[in-house]
């Protein structure tokens, strides 16, 4: 019974996916509203990013000046989460009072 | 400062809720004092009567906590036994939870999700 | 201190070539000399234990690079492409005898063995299993011939030609 | 520990993947790669030493507490640099286009990369590559800790 | 092109095998192989999708530690699936 | 001057100082154990004065945006990107920095009490580390205005709170709990981005006004219904309504007393997630009143199934947390009404004051409930036990601790005097307008919610004297004195709370049109 | 030219996927270790080839993490079963 | 141009080797045969495929003087210098770890290191 | 040319993810399911900055200025390390229930229920 139900579950999530990943025009439909690979459908931001990085940050590689420049502060968040991620391992693996007894 | 409370359909006054907290407290006091004053702590007066019964002990004359709501939780033994089953503890569950409720979401939305 | 020095040159000439080409045609610009410098300088201090660990600087003769280099594109390439035939003769006809042999090699130093051992697992039909603390190396052969089976200390010659004369010049 | 061979490798090629790994942190803005990859790639060699010795041996090379500093260091590192601009804004990139350390500009266009580029981008690189060293080798050092010295007491 | 694209099917398609090996196994051990020939795989995919920072960071956490943490925990816990 | 910088900086200043004193902590912490629990305290009392400044800021001069890296901190839009905001953007309205006002005081608050009561454990550096970095994450949630952003501080919030979970590893069932949360909080997250990878793929933008903005001019895709229904779904997951709450007991109840009062927090973190999602993201292109009866029904499910599996617990903490659960359906409850009024004449009758209800309730129970929280650590701390079969007897000794208690426990079942009452009251008569049946199921889970509180009273601190303990310390004591202080201010005087939080929030929550018009037509333009 | 080098690529692949039929086949674990290890060089062969079919050289960067980082993966799988760690 | 021809020759030797190498681990019978195929064969074969792209590189930099041809000649050769350094001491270690495990050669005729290790 | 076969692979591999995190009984399994669904989620991110005929956004010695999008690569870069976090906390949770519950097992990893 939890299986069957799951398994139900699992389908719809899959049919959603895959509604993500299909894309009608390439059966003749017309294109609607789905994800194309390769060929996004706004590009303005990155565009920007691709044009303007070099000028603003110095930086050849362009994907580097949006980790450390444009989104440097979602880097600053990673980091933090690597750091939390230490942490934990650390409090979690740690010798208790009891152990070392 | 304004000090009301107003809601759709009352309002509330602090200083009116204090004054009604005195007053409950006053008539707390007064009932209070019309209780007996003869009575002595710690002598004969003031332990309980058995009647010949030993006293049970001090842990055993408190109602524990898991017998408190006893009746309720028996007539709504149904309900009860329902969510016993559904808490299950098994993490697999937790995460079928979640996946079954975003399926059905997944279709709530796709019916009646657009403007 | 020299094992510091060492790690830092070694590493110095790594990010060297790492950068070839970072200037004009085949020149370095001043700016990888610095960062490199500077690099190297924590890695070297770093690991400097690590890459002289059994302190022994016999390595550093120019000579033995000389070797090394000789040896790299001469006897080891013909013996590689030579492992390689063997190794396509017997994928295709499927004609093995394979077995696990001891050979002592008589080398003394931890480079040196592990100069053999690569050595021999990239040449005909050979591949070190194991290395004892005596640096005995126990070594899977692909096709034994008839009768070395029965040896105790498998014939040197057969089974890597003449890897530990090489070894002995270029590790040791 | 591994045997002889695998141990004497390893030797030779911890301050190689050193190097390497700071080679790309060092270009960061140059090539692919940057302070993680970089960082990953210094802590998959301090794995690589921590699996090729015992663990009784490495826990005297490769210090627990020291690693631990080196992240925090690399941490304040990165968010002093950024707290820098703060005349301007949170992680403004002071240093771009100033002449100073860094902070030669850059054509527009295809050019081969100059190191001395990109303003605060190779400082952040380096703190964050410090960091990420330090943070997944201690990662490593943790679990073999555990495994070697903790679990083993009763429950 | 044509090859490029069939290279990229024939990737797309170890990846879903390898995806699906790495929960098939009884053997964690092998199920942390196959996880490791997923992340080398699709360290090679972000790299056909023109990502080599991506790649090289795939590589190195992915491919390298991930596999290395996994191996490590399975020594702390047991390598079977079920145990007897 | 420097009056002006400080004003003008706060929002990065209130994640930049606890994220910096974290970073610190492990370093200073080698110095002495005390240097390093006043630099906590110091840490949190600064986040806590710079995020009252952002409040008065808000207030005063309306929605605050601040730009990371940009030139200027508050160019929004650069003059040559044609309209659209590229960098990662902070938007303080008055609903972010009303949640951030109730996050870094519960903060304040556990970190204080802490500083007794964990002074036992190993491993404490890391623990003061993990609580600092658990509030950067909650703040960050808050404040933010992008949503790769979120997904971040999500993230750091979920893995620092499952580490603080696991924190007491007794015997493994902490670390059981924080197992199973950590699970569920990384699949939610892992969603999420998911969700956040649909909504780059089509708009090309991250920021939150600038994907709600092409959502509307674009239309409502099917694919951006996808996307809604993962986020919802998973930040009411996080959130803790049923039936996704299985998570919540098992993690508020083996954490440490802080820590569980900070959870609170972190989950309404996630509940202001939900909350900007529907209304700020997806409001003007979803049918609300689909997304409004979605709040709806979980919460009345969460306040009816949480507080009749709390009347059933014998384990103090396990039975508060289920109460944690019941009340967060009165938020959900009070906001769906109004989400699901949204745009009608209804919203300005009943609707807005229903939202304002249940953003009232949302500080009012973290006040109530962390201080509960605290006080069950308290009993833990001097009695070593979390089961309410074992305890009684308790108020002979621990006199402060039971008037701390008192106060909460009439506090979440609203009985006048105390701040619970105000908030449900409106809650009550709103909702009644909408649809009187909800309203009657919250008056009824209010009674049981009174009920079960009058058992742990009953068994915890009444009866013969079963322990010989002390009153706590006082560090403990001060920390629940701060949360009694604002659940009696508001209380008496829910007029301030009203109006200097909760109506700006309530109008603020709302509004998605002018958010986006402060973000995309603000700056330069 | 071009098409040349992604010749070589596709049939590289081809090569790895034999040898990911290895792994699936594998009785031992060490087997499986074997083509992982196989599949790494492939893979290292396969980046140098397409770093040159794109013109991209600075991707040769990403074989050279390969080339070094793979072996450490093998070596843990090999000191687990050696009994090691 | 010739060079064109020799990487063309190149190239499918390495390719052949590298095929070898996937078939051998196919088709041989236990974990040593495989890594002998595994092994020598990929290294090889892996060796001569770079060794086209240098010769490629070089008639590039010959051709166009553009010396980012010398860093990717480099850098090509390092990656091989990286794969012969870590492949045979994988092997070894994996072939130590297969018989400490307990997996042991099969069709042997003589095994030295069993006797020994009891 | 390739139709959305990367975005069909993703949504497999993530169902796979899925399944393992649903079905199998050892807790190391549901991490592995864990940690294929977020490897199918990077997937999914790189995949929507690819620009057909793209090359990287990265100048120094590129064949041409028509480029892939650069920010989903950097998201993905913040993705995946955090992915590595989660997968070692998680693996280390494992470690210690294995230790106080000699199983991991996760019909039997269930001392808290109701």
């Amino acid at each position: 019974m939890r299986k069957l139900l799951l398994c139900t579950a699992l389908i719809v999530v899959l049919a959603a996916f895959l509604y993500v990943s299909i894309n009608p025009a390439d059966f003749g439909y017309s294109t609607g509203d789905h994800l194309v690979f390769g060929h996004p459908r706004y590009v303005d931001m990155d565009d920007y990013f691709i044009h303007n990085g070099q000028n603003q940050t110095g930086a050849n590689n362009i994907v580097t000046s949006i980790v450390f420049d444009y989104r440097g502060f979602d880097t600053l968040g990673e980091a933090s989460v690597l750091f939390t991620a230490v942490l934990a391992v650390g409090m979690v693996l740690r010798a208790l009072r009891r152990d070392a007894k | 400062m304004n000090l009301d409370f107003l809601t759709p359909y009352g309002f509330w006054n602090p200083i009116l809720w204090l004054l009604v907290i005195f007053v409950a407290l006053l008539v707390a006091y007064l009932i209070w004092l019309r209780g007996n004053s003869r009575y002595k702590k710690g002598t004969e007066q003031t332990k309980p009567f058995l009647s010949g019964y030993a006293p049970e002990s001090k842990e055993a004359m408190m109602v524990s906590a898991s017998n408190i709501y006893w009746g309720f939780t028996s007539t709504l033994k149904g309900y009860y036994n329902f969510l016993r089953k559904m808490h299950t503890g098994d993490i697999r569950d937790y995460l079928g939870w979640y996946v079954g409720i975003v399926a059905i979401m997944l279709i709530l939305y796709i019916l009646w999700g657009g403007a | 201190m020299l094992e510091f020095i060492i790690t830092t040159i070694v590493t110095f000439v790594i990010y060297l070539v790492l950068t070839a080409g970072s200037g004009n045609f085949g020149f370095l610009s001043l700016e990888e000399i610095i960062m490199g410098v500077f690099l190297s300088v924590i890695v070297g201090a770093i690991t400097r234990n690590y890459l002289c660990k059994s302190r022994n600087y016999r390595m550093l003769n120019p000579v033995r690079w000389l070797l090394f280099l000789i040896y790299g594109f001469g006897p080891f390439f013909f013996a590689m492409a030579k492992a390689n035939l063997d190794v396509a003769y017997r994928v295709i006809t499927g004609k093995i005898r394979p077995g696990i042999v001891k050979i002592d090699p008589q080398l003394k130093t931890d480079y040196g063995i592990t100069f053999l051992a690569n050595s021999i697992t990239l040449t005909p039909g050979t591949l070190s299993v194991d290395v004892d603390e005596d640096n005995v190396l126990y070594v899977h052969w692909i096709n034994i011939p008839e009768g070395e089976e029965k040896k105790e200390y498998a014939d040197i010659k057969k089974v890597c030609g003449k890897f530990p004369e090489w070894t002995r010049r270029v590790a040791e | 520990m591994m045997s002889k061979i695998v141990r004497t490798q390893a030797n030779f090629l911890y301050p190689l993947i050193m190097i390497f790994g700071f080679y790309i942190v060092a270009h960061g803005h140059l090539t692919p790669g940057g302070g993680f990859q970089g960082g990953a790639v210094i802590a998959t060699g301090v794995a690589l030493i921590a699996v090729a010795y015992s663990y009784k041996n490495v826990k005297t090379w490769i210090k627990k507490t020291r690693l631990t500093a080196t992240e925090a260091i690399g941490l304040l590192t990165f968010i002093i640099t950024a707290l820098l601009g703060i005349s301007r804004s949170f992680f403004y990139n002071w240093l771009a286009n100033t002449g100073l350390l860094f902070g030669q500009p850059v054509p527009y266009g295809i050019n081969p990369g100059y190191l001395n580029t990109a303003g605060t981008l190779p400082i952040m690189n380096f703190a964050v590559g410090i960091e990420v060293l330090g943070g997944l080798g201690v990662i490593i050092m943790y679990y073999l800790h555990y495994i070697k010295e903790v679990s083993k007491n009763a429950v | 092109m044509i090859f490029e694209s069939l290279l990229q099917i024939l990737l797309l398609a170890g990846l879903i095998i390898s995806a699906y090996l790495a929960i098939r196994y009884k053997d964690l051990l092998a199920c942390a192989v196959a996880l490791g020939v997923f992340s080398f795989l699709l360290s090679l995919e972000f790299y056909i999708l023109q990502a080599p920072d991506v790649a090289i960071a795939e590589a190195g956490i992915g491919a390298g530690l991930t596999t290395a943490i996994f191996i490590l925990a399975i020594k702390g816990t047991s390598r079977w699936e079920v145990e007897e | 001057m420097i009056w002006e910088f400080l004003a003008n900086n706060s929002p990065a200043l209130i994640i930049a100082i606890p994220l910096i004193a974290a970073f610190a902590t492990s370093l200073i912490s080698r110095v002495s154990t005390r240097a390093r629990n006043i630099w906590v305290i110091l840490a949190l009392v600064l986040t806590e004065i710079f995020v009252i400044i952002l409040l008065y800021q808000v207030f005063n001069f309306g929605t605050k945006v601040y730009v990371f890296g940009a030139s200027s901190y508050n160019l929004t839009l650069p003059p040559d990107s044609g309209g659209i905001p590229i960098r990662i953007i902070f938007v303080v309205d008055a609903m972010s920095i009303f949640m951030a006002f109730t996050a870094s005081t519960v903060a304040l608050a556990g970190v204080i009490y802490s500083i007794s009561c964990e002074n036992e454990q190993t491993g404490q550096d890391k623990y003061y580390t993990l609580l600092l970095l658990m509030t950067v994450g909650m703040l960050g949630m808050m404040l933010t205005g992008d949503l790769f952003n979120f997904f971040v501080f999500l993230e750091i919030n979920s893995l620092a709170s499952a580490a603080l979970v696991a924190y007491r590893v007794d015997r493994g069932i902490a670390v059981e709990a924080a197992f199973k949360y950590a699970i569920i909080s990384s699949l939610g997250g892992l969603m999420v981005l998911f969700a956040i990878g649909i909504l780059y793929g089509q708009y090309d933008a991250l920021n939150m006004a600038m994907v709600a903005y092409r959502m509307q001019a674009t239309g409502f895709s099917n694919l951006d219904k996808i996307a809604m229904a993962l986020l919802t779904v998973t930040l009411a997951m996080k959130a803790g309504a049923i039936p996704m709450h299985f998570w919540v007991p098992d993690g508020y109840g083996k954490a440490p007393g802080a820590i569980s009062a900070m959870l609170v927090t972190t989950t309404y973190a996630s509940l202001y997630g939900l909350f900007r999602m529907c209304f700020t993201v997806f409001g003007l292109a979803a049918n609300t009143v689909t997304l409004g009866w979605f709040l709806i029904i979980l919460g009345v499910l969460s306040m009816f199934v949480g507080v009749t599996m709390a009347l059933v617990q014998h384990d103090i903490k396990r039975l508060m947390a289920y109460h944690s659960v019941s009340q967060t359906g009165y938020m959900l409850l009070g906001v769906g009404v109004g989400l699901a009024t949204l745009g009608t004449t209804a919203f300005n009758q009943y609707g807005l004051a229903a939202m304002e209800g249940g953003i009232f309730h949302l500080i009012n129970n973290s006040m109530y409930k962390g201080l509960l929280f605290l006080t069950a650590g308290a009993i833990i701390y001097r009695i070593g036990t979390s089961d309410l079969d074992k305890m009684g007897g308790l108020g002979h000794s621990m006199k402060y601790t039971m008037i701390f208690f008192m106060i909460g426990a009439l506090a979440i079942a609203g009985i006048p005097p105390f701040n619970g009452f105000a908030s449900k009251l409106l809650i009550y008569e709103s909702v009644y307008q909408f649809n009187p049946i909800l309203s009657i199921i919250a008056m009824i889970v209010s009674i049981l919610t009174l009920a079960s509180f009058v058992k742990v009273f009953h068994s915890a601190f009444m009866g013969p004297k079963r322990y010989d303990v002390k009153e706590v310390p006082l560090p403990m004591l001060v920390g629940m004195g701060i949360l009694t202080f604002f659940i009696i201010l508001f209380g008496l005087f829910p007029n301030i709370a009203m109006q200097y939080l909760v109506t700006p929030a309530a109008t603020a929550l709302s509004d998605p049109v002018g958010y986006i018009t402060r973000v995309l037509g603000g700056g330069s333009l | 030219m071009i098409d040349v080098w992604f010749l070589t690529a596709f049939i590289l692949m081809i090569w790895l996927f034999l040898s990911l039929l290895r792994v699936i086949l594998g009785p031992t674990a060490p087997d499986r270790v074997v083509a992982l290890d196989t599949i790494n060089t492939l893979i290292v062969a396969l980046m140098v080839i397409l770093a040159v079919a794109y013109n991209q050289i600075i991707y040769v960067d990403v074989a050279i993490v390969y080339a070094l980082l793979s072996f450490v993966t093998t070596l843990y799988i090999a000191k687990y079963l050696e009994g090691g760690i | 141009m010739w060079t064109d021809y020799l990487i063309y020759i190149l190239l499918g030797i390495g390719l052949i080797f590298n095929g070898l190498g996937s078939i051998g681990l196919l088709r041989f019978p236990d974990v040593y045969t495989r890594l002998h195929a595994a092994t020598k064969a990929t290294t090889f074969g892996s060796i001569f495929t770079s060794l086209g792209v240098v010769t490629w590189a070089f008639t590039q930099l010959y051709l166009t003087g553009n010396s980012w041809n010398l860093t990717l000649a480099l850098h090509t050769i390092i990656a091989m210098a990286a794969l012969i350094l870590t492949n045979p001491v994988g092997a070894h270690a994996i072939a130590r770890a297969a018989h400490r495990s307990g997996v042991l050669p099969k069709y042997a005729v003589v095994d030295r290191l069993e006797e020994v290790k009891k | 040319m390739l139709f959305n076969l990367v975005y069909i692979t993703v949504a497999i591999v993530i169902i796979i993810g899925f399944y393992a995190a649903l079905f199998k009984r050892n807790l190391i399994k549901i991490v592995i399911g864990i940690s294929l669904i977020e490897s199918g989620v990077n997937l999914f991110l790189v995949s929507l900055g690819y620009r057909e005929g793209g090359i990287a956004p990265i100048y120094t010695n590129a064949p041409s200025t028509y480029m892939v999008l650069p920010t989903p690569q950097a998201l993905t870069l913040t993705s995946i390390v955090i992915g590595v976090a989660t997968t070692a906390m998680l693996l280390s949770f494992c470690v210690v229930i294995y230790r106080y519950y000699g199983t991991l097992d996760a019909r039997k990893v269930r001392r808290l229920k109701e």
